[in-house]
């Protein structure tokens, strides 16, 4: 799983820092945490930093896809920050920039946050 | 550099699919391959180790997945099979954002495309499917799109 | 955890030591056996991998290496074998310092032994030589002697 | 083989710097980088710094102490430094450090051996 799947849940926004590679056998971990806090803490906004993401590929996409079909319904939303530039490069190709917001920092993921709410 | 080939044959297990990537990232480091192309040969690898496993097995533990390299002059060839369920329809199957499973992207076909000099796939239902993928080991022709 | 089981065969080919034991490490880290036996199951592999292919083999290319993974609750086994030349005296072979070859230490075993919580050798001349090594999962009974 | 050997000849003592792994495959490069130099330039004193070596088994311990006993006869001598931890341990378990003298530093290497020549 991730060994260092950070976790900080404050108000509505839940922040996750994930540690480690993004694929078939994370990216379960990965649904079923962002999954539980919204249902049982009603979190609305998740932050997922990937600085420490080494590798990423279609399985860890669609979980992150996943939870904004699931978010979006519910008035929430989801932001990626601090991705490294290779994991970047397949996020790209999956157009998954397109629909969701990146940020350089948590800080700016979390401003934009309160401008909006 | 005399032919060299290496095979992995492997149970159906999640926490293999990343000892595959690393196989395949040991493999194209001793090849010299730059950097990025060993991401690119890792998200290949990750996909359809990732498919034999999840579409192929249906999830299920205790089948094997086999994973053959073949490096020789020019190229490094790897290929991905499973004896699983087949996919009936194999052009469909590779469209773009075309999956069976309303969780997935269907993004799978389409990295292997994008990151190999060459993707076959060949498959048949209830006997398994067997994708060839091929990464030129010339470099200035293994990348004609970058 | 479930049973894994995981077999590289590769050509006797001096670059794929390094790739045994990428292998070998990968799986380690997998267990979250801590670096120090990481780097001890990296030197095991080396040598009974390095011996099939030296020894067994006489250095020549064209043949076959087998390492087979076995992970169970209790143990990671480590089956390395050849069909090459054989080992005519085994107990003399395992004896530290014994070589065949007067530029090698004759540590290879002795490594082997060491580094890993059970060792069996099974030779036949001219049919081959098959490595059997344990790694013990439970940390406090596979260190005795730490 | 050694991506990085760096090579260096001052009078008849040949550093080199080893990077990578030092097994069947690189230890073969390695007799040959040192016996060429025994041969040729007539070196005498070879230091082997070991800081970026990051594996080691009976092959790479085989040929330094091949080169210790090429050296001998010809009244020279090999001497080993920066070795990491790890690949210290190994050495240590085949008695090298009992007849090669190791060192912190190259300095050190080199100023032990202005003593003894
Ligand atoms: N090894 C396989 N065995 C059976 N079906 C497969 C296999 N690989 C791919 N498929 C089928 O092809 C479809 C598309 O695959 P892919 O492009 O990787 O997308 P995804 O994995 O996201 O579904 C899958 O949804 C599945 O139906
Ligand atoms: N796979 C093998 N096939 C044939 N002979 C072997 C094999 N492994 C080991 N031996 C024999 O056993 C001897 C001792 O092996 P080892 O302890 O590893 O020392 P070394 O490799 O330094 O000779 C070798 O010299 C060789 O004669």
């Amino acid at each position: 799983g991730f060994p260092g799947m950070e976790k900080n849940i404050e108000r509505q926004t839940l922040l996750l820092r994930l540690d480690g590679d993004l694929d078939m056998k994370t990216a379960e971990t990965l649904r079923q945490a962002i999954d539980n806090e919204i249902e049982r803490r009603k979190v609305r906004t998740v932050i997922l930093n990937l600085e420490k993401v080494q590798f990423i590929d279609s399985s860890g996409l669609g979980v992150i896809l996943g939870r904004y079909k699931k978010l979006v319904p519910l008035g929430g939303k989801i932001k990626i920050t601090n991705v490294p530039a290779h994991v970047f490069k397949i996020m790209e190709l999956s157009g998954l920039p397109k629909i969701i917001d990146f940020y350089q920092t948590e800080a700016a993921a979390r401003e934009e946050g309160r401008g909006a709410q | 550099m005399k032919e060299n080939q290496l095979t992995l044959s492997f149970s159906s297990l999640a926490e293999n699919v990343g000892i595959a990537r690393m196989l395949i990232a040991s493999v194209g480091a001793q090849l010299d391959f730059p950097i990025n192309d060993i991401e690119e040969l890792k998200v290949a690898v990750s996909e359809a180790v990732s498919n034999a496993i999840i579409h192929g097995y249906h999830g299920r533990s205790g089948h094997v997945v086999l994973m053959e390299l073949e490096i020789d002059d020019d190229a490094l060839k790897i290929t991905v099979s499973d004896e699983g369920c087949g996919i009936p329809d194999v052009v469909q199957a590779m469209q773009p954002a075309y999956s069976t499973d309303p969780e997935r992207m269907g993004l799978g076909f389409v990295f292997m495309q994008s990151f190999m000099d060459e993707l076959h796939v060949d498959s048949a239902v209830d006997k398994g499917t067997t994708v060839s993928m091929v990464k030129l080991l010339n470099r200035a022709a293994s990348s004609p799109s970058r």
